[in-house]
């Protein structure tokens, strides 16, 4: 038996072992995922089990180095873990914009000392972090972002606001962009800093959206001091660091892909009804084998982009496709739950409708093609950068 | 007839314009949302939308009414729409007088129509049974029973039903689901025993309930329109409320467009106005061509409700049809074109796309008008 | 009884005797029409017949004066006519783009002597004219035009090449735009002049579209002399006059409308078949029916335009508005017969499908979005003209 | 399986593409249409395709063939797609020859596919009987006749009919039109007594044929397939038709994108490259956007015939109709940004946008593999 194979073995009866039975159940709501902080809240006594199980082994962040906190698996290895892991049904036991976007970033910028600083207790889930990326005036135009950051000997002095911090209240420490040197050209002074979030000065106010929910925050930084330690990369380079945490923004978005599930017109069928085995609105199946075509070609699109990027032949800029088009596919998906919904699927309150739930899923899709770089913005790189015309 | 607005009715505008955008604007609903309002809107603005003579804007004057006519009505729908102002005009000033007035009973109209024109009686159409519009598909049964009738059955997705002081309940007192022979309409007290009514808190803070009727006797005078052939009142009745819904949507639409047509002058990025994009310019253009061509669509369904009553049902599906989509289309390029302030609860224009999703669905979306208007055309 | 009524009821009576029976039967083909000239073809006795009693009247262009040609109408008799003229399936007794566009311009620009000499003969049918606007390298970018006009004593020397000249092969005379000015900036140096196609240096080449048809030309111009009398307007203000021909061509072109007739559906049903009288095919028929309610709401839309008009409400641009979404229609419509066509739709030769006419027709309509205004010209004038949208 | 061509797959592109664009370019169409040729390909070509192996592309090598798969196919349709080359290559060496290898007669196919991969035998299939595709409703019939049967009926729009040897064609030999079982697979001698070809000009200036059965007797052995069970095989030979065709679409839409995209950076208005607008750039990226989803899906529905043949029906379902409206989105705008000269007969994007609209509605249009992806998902 080779040693992946044995790998393999262990890790299942590892897994079968020691994944509890609630954490095998797929994630339905947001409240199911485990996003760990110093004040981390558990759904359950599973969640919190699971937790302690993963990171026990370095299984939160299976191929970073041990001494990060990581597992120290290869990359077969942990791509054996994953299946494994899908073959059981586990969830994620720890979601985190720490491992997602900061560890990529500190791995590829950061000094061994922030690294050592900082890696651990993501790893653990002990420290939830936030990302203070936009400004009111500044969306898609990112660079023109005017939070401050002035030299003041041994630390920065921080005020601004940003707006759109995912989770901001929940946050212990934010990764931020701010602006070093107001007389360069606007890409040229802006920096990328960290700070705990019970700095004194930092203030948060959670926004709530149309959907009724409430995952974005406005934080305000009002003479905030941050260690000159806690500049990741160069001073005036944050730019550089921006744009490769974009990018690998859009591709996390993306790659969550469309919920796996019955196809939408067996869903349609629970309110329309069918005549024959076929759904009774003829017009509105139609539409719904539309949308499907679309949303298998895209999955296996999905697919295929992997697969070229293992091969070395992804083509560049291919996140920005993927995110303008799971944003517009998911946004049909949810416009057709709608019109099969009905009148049912307009309710806002009450056990019938989960607490108006299609609804507010239907609302908060809109955002799907605003979040992120909008879909505009992706349409112009996806212009420029793989069709390569001309600007204006 | 020129498809423009007489002086007259422009003056109707001008004046539903001023009153809608002083008494009830978009703030009016928000408050009442946001104190969780057990009605859902103001029976205070109620007393004066009679005062208005917008209540019973359909009725004759001998019975203490307007007098005037659909378009008219329509006219004030599309200030409600730009407005979001919730009130029972649809479902009583329109839907419900519309159903009194084609029935005819003069006893019952000179009892109930004054009260309705003074904002003292508020009356809907009870019809749906599923999530779906289908009036054909009436399956509350409809017994004979005595002298009169006994209703059992659900309706749900009734339009202020949680307030209504008196219902018109389209029964099943013959043929099958799916006929439209068979089906009678009964008008029944909100208060009669065997109602019972739960109000159902919609995404766009209007008003609808399910209402379920458990065996209610009611007698013989009840009937609106004839025995087992009330298929005409009950799509009379619904067409005038697709009529005004279209130019609800109209006017919500355009006010949508109007402030995305703002932001896209003001909100600066990259060192320019946003509106100075082509490809946003085109996506504006083509949202103004859609609501442009829909405007004309609702007026000629609204004068023909009012010179051809009979002949109004194609107009009346192309003007709901063509109102949905357009105004789906214009509040979806006004959330994405806001950007993130779009998404927030705080800023308007999300309360715009979730009315226009509700009026939408109301009384047929636009698969229904399609499917409607292709049988009239014979295909 | 009143003057009006009276007219109407001698031009009814007068129709009624003067109208030839197949010139009650709508036009089909383009060969139906009748487009005059100096070698005008009639398809049939009747179609010469009525045009020679309507030029006889004046009734060719009914509204002009007398003086030059026309029938000296008032608007209300005008509008009698044409009502009449409807009401009896009577065919234009005369196509021509010397009414439809050259006139506008000559009555608004030329000189008396210019009317003089040109009117006449275009109410009679004499003069066919074509359009000289178009060039290779001047499409949505009309003013870059490069043809000149050299000022040479008591004429022009014209050189230089146009394209997209209707029916340039079979007209007369042309109404050109010329660069008169090579140092002004691109708008200042045009100029409106006028020449007969028989001049020495000009000649035409038509040009084969995809549908096989060729209704338009390349023309050159090697230098032709034109007498300086036969400019219009001033010299080097030609630009004036083009944007105003040009708004005028957006309304002809669009006031055109879509062919009355049957309702899309029910050609359908031919090739598709039905089941209780509902078209076989649901999604095709949800297709057509969408397609039929934009279309009605269009058809009112132009009537409410007219009516606009009328009442002095109208809007500015609306004729780009008219042209931009009948072009969409149009074409929309087309690729539902094409869908609902079937194989039968895509035969190009032969008796069985009149010549491809079907696929003629729908190759046709692809130049709809093109011609005399790119859908994207007009997309350009609605944001800035109507909405008012700032510049780049 | 990864969804990308293997190294070898990869080298049969390379080789197709450069042996395409150098024999039979569009301009190698544009040629056989302008002559009026009565054959409408070029049999020196195909000859070459049979030297290259293509003819016999699905036929083992034991019987002359290259013993390739279906992904091999769609990438040498791909290529014809880019270059509008016509030839038997869909009805013969893919279609036709799917139908003999998978019916599995060893004498037959011993006999017919050495000469079919040897360019020297040219097949189709004779389905359809009305303008629109829809192989259950097939009518004409197989009477019992002898030992054999007896052929009456008319088929449409059978590719490359007018120069075929052989039809398979598709025939109710029991039940009733729109039913799957009763119909049956034969084999029939295009020379055979009662056959008559008229062939149809077509807007591509591609090739198909009316063909009339007018009493044809055929021995018992000339059934394909099952007698009454004739369906799986049809389908079968279908879906390796559908699958080739969206792989040729799909070429078919990169190639004119392309061209389009070359125009935009070329083309100059307004003193810059109207590839500098942003709303063309926007429409162009959805374009892109489009095109490369295609290309996972044919890539998958090509696979799963190779690897899993009998779960391929809603990929190849899913390919076809995504195939179909991603390459006319692709013509439209190609014909549209070119603006008047894209109108042009000269310029080759017209002969795109035709064949685009033959190959979209050959063997069934989006709307048809909509209907059958719905009908596989069950609703």
């Amino acid at each position: 038996m080779s040693d992946l194979e044995r790998f393999r073995r262990e890790t299942r009866a590892w897994l079968e072992a020691n994944c509890p039975p609630d954490m095998r159940q797929p994630v339905v709501a947001d409240e199911d995922r485990c996003w760990g902080g110093r004040r981390p809240t558990f759904k359950s006594e599973g969640q919190r089990l699971w937790l302690e199980r993963m990171v026990a082994r370095g299984w939160t962040v299976p191929e970073w180095p041990q001494q990060y906190g990581g597992g120290g698996l290869s990359r077969e290895e942990g791509r054996i873990l994953r299946a494994e892991m899908r073959r059981l049904g586990c969830r994620s036991p720890l979601d985190s914009f720490g491992i997602w976007m900061l560890a990529p970033v500190l791995f590829k910028y950061g000094n061994e000392e922030q690294r050592r600083e900082h890696l651990p207790p993501i790893a653990r889930g002990e420290i939830r972090w936030c990302q203070g990326y936009s400004e009111p005036n500044s969306g898609s135009d990112l660079a023109s972002l005017a939070t401050r950051a002035a030299d003041n000997g041994d630390h920065f002095l921080v005020n601004g606001q940003k707006i759109w911090t995912s989770y901001a209240d929940k946050a212990d420490w934010i990764f931020c962009l701010v602006r070093t040197d107001e007389a360069a050209p606007k890409h040229l002074g802006i920096s990328f800093i960290l700070f705990d979030m019970t700095t004194p000065g930092v203030s948060t106010k959670p926004i709530l959206l149309i959907s009724g929910k409430s995952p974005f925050c406005e934080t305000f930084f009002d003479n905030v001091r941050v260690p000159k330690r806690n500049l990741v990369g160069d001073i005036n380079k944050g730019w550089e660091i921006a744009k490769y945490l974009l990018a690998h923004e859009r591709e996390t978005v993306s790659s969550v892909g469309l919920p796996a599930g019955r196809p939408l017109g067996q869903i349609a069928a629970e309110t329309l009804g069918s005549q024959d085995g076929v759904l009774a609105d003829a017009c509105l199946r139609a539409d719904i084998a539309r949308f499907e075509i679309d949303a298998i070609a895209f999955q296996l699109a999905l697919e295929r982009s992997g697969d070229l990027l293992k091969a070395g032949q992804a083509s560049p800029a291919v996140s920005s496709m993927v995110k303008f088009y799971s944003a517009e596919l998911n946004q049909r998906r949810h416009e057709l739950l709608m019109v099969a919904g009905g009148s049912a699927a307009l309710e806002w309150e009450g056990e019938r409708s989960r607490s108006g739930e299609r609804a507010r899923n239907w609302l908060r899709s809109k955002g799907n093609s605003i979040e992120g770089g909008t879909n505009e913005v992706q349409l112009n790189v996806i212009a420029k950068r793989i069709l390569d015309l001309p600007g204006a | 007839m020129a498809l423009i607005l007489t002086e007259e009715q422009t003056m109707v505008r001008d004046s539903a314009r001023a009153f809608l955008a002083d008494k009830a604007p978009v703030a009016h609903l928000r408050k009442l949302r946001d104190s969780r309002d057990r009605v859902g809107f103001s029976r205070e603005l109620w007393k004066a939308f009679a005062a208005m003579g917008f209540c019973g804007i359909l009725v004759p004057e001998a019975l203490g009414g307007s007098g005037l006519g659909h378009v008219e009505a329509g006219i004030i729908m599309a200030e409600i729409g730009r407005n979001l102002t919730p009130s029972p005009f649809l479902s009583t000033a329109l839907v419900g007088a519309t159903a009194l007035l084609r029935d005819g009973n003069a006893a019952r109209n000179r009892e109930l129509l004054p009260k309705l024109a003074a904002g003292d009686l508020i009356l809907t159409l009870a019809v749906d049974e599923r999530a779906k519009h289908a009036p054909a598909a009436t399956a509350l049964t409809a017994e004979r029973s005595g002298n009169g009738f006994k209703l059992t059955g659900d309706k749900c997705f009734v339009v202020d039903g949680h307030v209504a002081d008196l219902f018109i309940v389209a029964a099943r007192s013959a043929g099958a689901p799916g006929e439209r022979e068979g089906v009678t309409l009964f008008l029944v007290d909100a208060r009669a025993q065997g109602v019972a009514v739960e109000r159902t808190v919609m995404v766009d803070a209007h008003n609808a309930a399910r209402v379920r009727f458990d065996g209610v006797t009611v007698d013989a005078d009840a009937v609106l329109g004839e025995i087992d052939r009330g298929w005409p009142l009950l799509e009379a009745a619904l067409d005038v409320g697709r009529a005004a819904l279209a130019a609800e949507l109209a006017g919500l639409g355009e006010e949508a467009f109007g402030r995305t047509l703002s932001y896209l002058k003001a909100r600066k990025q990259f060192g320019r106005p946003i509106g100075s994009f082509q490809a946003l310019q085109h996506r504006a253009a083509r949202v103004f061509v859609e609501l442009e061509i829909t405007q004309a669509a609702v007026l000629k369904a609204l004068q023909t409700l009012d010179a051809d009553f009979e002949r109004a049902a194609a107009f009346v599906a192309v003007a709901k049809a063509r109102a949905g989509t357009s105004a789906t289309l214009a509040v979806q390029e006004a959330v994405q074109l806001h950007g993130g302030i779009g998404m927030t609860d705080e800023f308007d224009i999300g309360l715009f796309m979730k009315r226009a999703r509700v009026a939408q669905e109301l009384f047929g979306d636009d698969g229904f008008h399609a499917d409607r208007l292709a049988r009239l055309q014979n295909y």
